[in-house]
């Protein structure tokens, strides 16, 4: 099997200084303190040229789209349509008509819930998803399966946060419609077998949606390789601006399914006798688009393929490899989630502290964590744990970041021993 | 003339306006001469809708040639097709499928093809390549 | 009664060179003429510290929201929060729960059809809105109406752009249940009688839902003045980024509908046992917010307060009579909506000129107005034509550029004729 | 010592630290220090859920005066529980309601009453009042 994020440790062409120097948040300072942010899982810190590009559009070439003729119009319209083209190119979609703006990988879900859920869920039907999924990958399927009354299953993640995929096989069946699943858990930073479940959920005639919201931002993705039928992720984990975000759909999918939000520029004519819908994609992006954000994710692309995405993949999982054997030599300190194929996030605890404690006093050494469940409540209920600190790299963060964060751990047990 | 003979022609045309009144004058000047469209053809079934202008169009083959027929409710839109059809009419469906339409942006007009879907002349065009595929079909069965 | 926007002409106080200096693309340069933007109808423009406000954002305070407890997440939660108070008090609502911020006009819509929707719309019952209204305004209660066979009425428009309040008042019944209307038409620039409505819509005990995607900029809103249930409007035309907007709703009514979206951030608890859900606002809040937007919101509503709305409202009404004077001398201009209550939006068509070839000579000539249907093809039904040009004006347009377009549009005669 | 008598001997002690990890220190020394509360009072009916955190608060009236005890599960949380019984139990429903809790703030440790739901602080502080004011309502009846 081929692995979605193939591993390849060679000499790291990665300029870090010059990297870190493109993202002015992280000269920053924290309580006088050089800031040290390891929390990019919940959200990434902006490169200049992507600030720098909302800037110019509202400086320069600020106006709505689509349906002007006047030259602002036309500039704005073509950035944003160019941005969806990049995207194209980003996921090897087949066409931009796959590629819809939405606000997030939440209200991506959220639209195949209901459209997709309109168009073929129901009563008795069942949907899949996983143990480690995100709660914006467990909700919108819960409020679906009670709105059609149909049957959410759950595929058991296992001690080293792996998917059971014995377990799925066993799970999977006829009445199965709709498979959900997480590219990359954002708490366990396990890198989920995408093409194997995919040809799983295809030998059943189900549709499979897949949660990239972790995924895109570490790797080489792949739509078509990886037969996904739908794959949602956010700009702003992906070094873009808040509120954007973008669901891949296939196109034979996505003109069967019915529109999901009403509104403007998603239509084709509006009468009191009958409306008929854009063609795609527009016909799911009803209302004013984010198009400065669609235009900096763009941007945002743009600047990952400058620093090359295979040199991305290469230079975190070298990082990876550094902070999992550093972190493992502390005593006490357990790693939850020890999958083959992980991205560079790092959960644990400290043996006997809350994890709120742990959060709190590398705040203070201007270390950036996070604490708690992680929008992830079934898989720390799993765990048999309230809660995590997760330590989440990317291609900004050192080695000698890695070992700020050590030193900061051993301050922890010591005020705390 | 061959097509990009007429292109050719039609760039040295617009080449002597420096200002883009007198290219937006000669444009509409030719809409309004261009011959309206025989109006049972204007129906739906001929109609590409723009958000802004309407652009029907229909085709029919002559010995061989397509002859395209187009017309627009909007003036300058008209203009534009006058161009196009000066260009691609009269010729056979493989001198239409074998050539690019480059005067358009050559003579300064680029931004009426913009994506917007407001005049539907980008429409228009992939309309034309339609036609002549259609006909090339037929011609050769 | 009062007038939602009281018209007050005494001596205008807005310093417009001062204000336009604010706005950095009003000195931008179309085909080497000075932009003349008249197009704030479909999108405002920006202020400086609104460009700024984003920027700051990521260079210094991003992180993400509410689940943080590391510095930079404080302060970004911070920011987020009082942008919502800003808005509370902009609006005079009762509480910051109250105050639910979306990615705009058609997603708040959107939110309160689906989820007001289900929560009291049954087979039978009759939702209402107007002929005026925005596609945005239609295709959400056209599709709510679909699923539930319920069934859509219309209030007429009278031939000067007004809501026929009189029919409306025989169309209502006890088995409306919603109405939706226009604070302000975007095509005709009518301000309708909120208060009236009101009024009437709760005589039968219906739920009254303002869309105020073009009320909340041209004079003060009072959500509990106007007795509305819902008030929904987008920052892109209040002088903030795109992506953000708002929802307005009474608590009370709140409290009771059922979630729309699923995600994180809005539940309280999640298992698959069963979810439950977050307090307001964050019920209706899934998925990671578009907080820097939401920022950018609240220093946009602070520049405008800093201006003041009543001031805004002074000088733009100021500016409607001078444009509607001078234009009616144009042999062959006629305005559409001539409403004795309206915005400083003009929309007209020249006699025997089609819209788009009015538009886009004015275009060349640098000014910006928008054609077209507008997005309210009921409405340029209603008036039996295919669209109009429409000039909106807010309160950094200058007299001096109403002149500019009485001159286009002489132009523009003299070309077509 | 009322009330406020007893937030400034506390803004006093905190002077003496200029070091943010001294006070954290000492925090977390009251923290370990603090008597947790009775197990049967532990239950779902007396916590506070943030989202990192929880609180559980209890409260009885004394001879006219609140006596409060409440516990968490986080060190630093626990710490500053310590800290604001110290200021609030022993009171009388109305001295509760009649004073502003501001040291926290005073001593640096405002950070840790974000509204962000993290710690549930800020809602045990809410709690602490809502005691009082029904305690206070059962006096007068
Ligand atoms: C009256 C009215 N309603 C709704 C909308 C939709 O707003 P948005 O596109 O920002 O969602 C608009 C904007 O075009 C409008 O003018
Ligand atoms: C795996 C996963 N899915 C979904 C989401 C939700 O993304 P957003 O909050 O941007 O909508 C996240 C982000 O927290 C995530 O990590």
């Amino acid at each position: 099997m081929r692995l979605v994020f193939a591993t390849k440790i060679n000499n790291v062409s990665i300029d870090i200084n010059k990297v870190r120097a493109d993202f002015p948040i992280l000269s920053q300072k924290i309580y006088g303190k050089d800031l040290i942010y390891l929390d990019s899982g919940a959200t990434a810190q902006k490169p200049q040229c992507v600030i720098d590009a909302e800037t110019e559009m509202y400086t320069h070439w600020n106006s709505n789209i689509h349906r002007g003729v006047h030259f602002l119009s036309n500039q704005s319209t073509d950035r944003y349509e160019k941005s969806r083209t990049i995207i194209k190119d980003f996921l090897n979609a087949k066409s931009e008509k796959e590629v819809i703006f939405t606000s997030g990988t939440t209200a991506s879900i959220n639209l195949v819930a209901h459209s997709l859920g309109d168009f073929c869920i129901e009563k008795g039907d069942e949907i899949i998803v996983t143990e480690m999924e995100h709660h914006s990958n467990i909700v919108p399927w819960q409020l679906l399966c009670q709105r059609k009354g149909a049957v959410l299953k759950v595929i058991p993640v296992t001690d080293c946060g792996e998917l059971n995929i014995d377990a799925f096989k066993s799970i999977i069946s006829e009445r199965t419609k709709i498979v959900s699943v997480a590219h990359v858990s954002n708490t366990l930073g396990t890198i989920n077998p995408i093409n194997e479940i995919a040809q799983i959920v295809h030998n059943y005639n189900a549709y499979f949606v897949v949660d990239g919201a972790q995924g895109v931002q570490h790797g080489k993705v792949d739509v078509q390789a990886m037969d996904c039928d739908f794959y949602a992720f956010s700009g702003h984990k992906l070094y873009a601006p808040t509120g954007i975000g973008v669901l891949y759909g296939k196109e034979e999918i996505l003109e069967q399914m019915p529109p999901y939000m009403g509104g403007g520029d998603m239509i084709k004519e509006v009468s009191f006798n009958g409306t008929t819908f854009a063609e795609l994609p527009l016909k799911f992006e009803a209302g004013t688009s984010n198009y400065v954000g669609a235009y900096a994710l763009g941007e945002a692309i743009n600047y990952v393929n400058s620093v090359g995405v295979d040199n991305i993949e290469e230079y975190e999982q070298d990082l990876l490899k550094y902070a999992t054997n550093k972190l493992s030599t502390i005593d006490g300190l357990k790693i939850y989630g020890t999958a083959k194929n992980k991205v560079c996030t790092i959960s644990f605890l400290l043996d006997g502290i809350h994890h709120y404690d742990t959060g709190m006093i590398l705040d203070k050494l201007g270390i950036a964590v996070r604490t708690g469940h992680h929008c992830t409540q079934p898989l720390t209920e799993r765990f048999n744990i309230d809660g995590i600190v997760r330590a989440s790299f990317t291609f900004y963060n050192t080695k000698a970041e890695v070992d700020a964060l050590y030193d900061g751990l051993l301050k922890v047990k010591q005020m705390f021993s | 003339m061959n097509i990009n003979e007429i292109q050719e022609e039609i760039i040295e045309e617009f080449s002597i306006y420096d200002d883009w009144m007198d290219k937006y004058n000669y444009l509409i000047e030719l809409g309004k001469n261009l011959k309206t469209i025989d109006t049972t053809h204007k129906t739906d079934e001929y109609i590409i809708k723009g958000c802004q202008s309407k652009v029907w169009i229909d085709a029919e083959l002559v010995d061989g040639k397509i002859i395209y027929a187009a017309d627009s409710d909007a003036i300058i839109t008209k203009g534009i097709i006058a161009l196009l059809l000066r260009v691609v009419s009269n010729n056979t469906p493989q001198e239409i499928l074998d050539n690019d339409l480059f005067f358009i942006e050559q003579i300064g007009l680029k931004e009426n093809l913009s994506p917007t879907r407001a005049n539907g002349l980008l429409a228009m065009i992939k309309q034309i390549r339609l036609f002549a595929l259609a006909y090339q079909a037929k011609l050769n069965a």
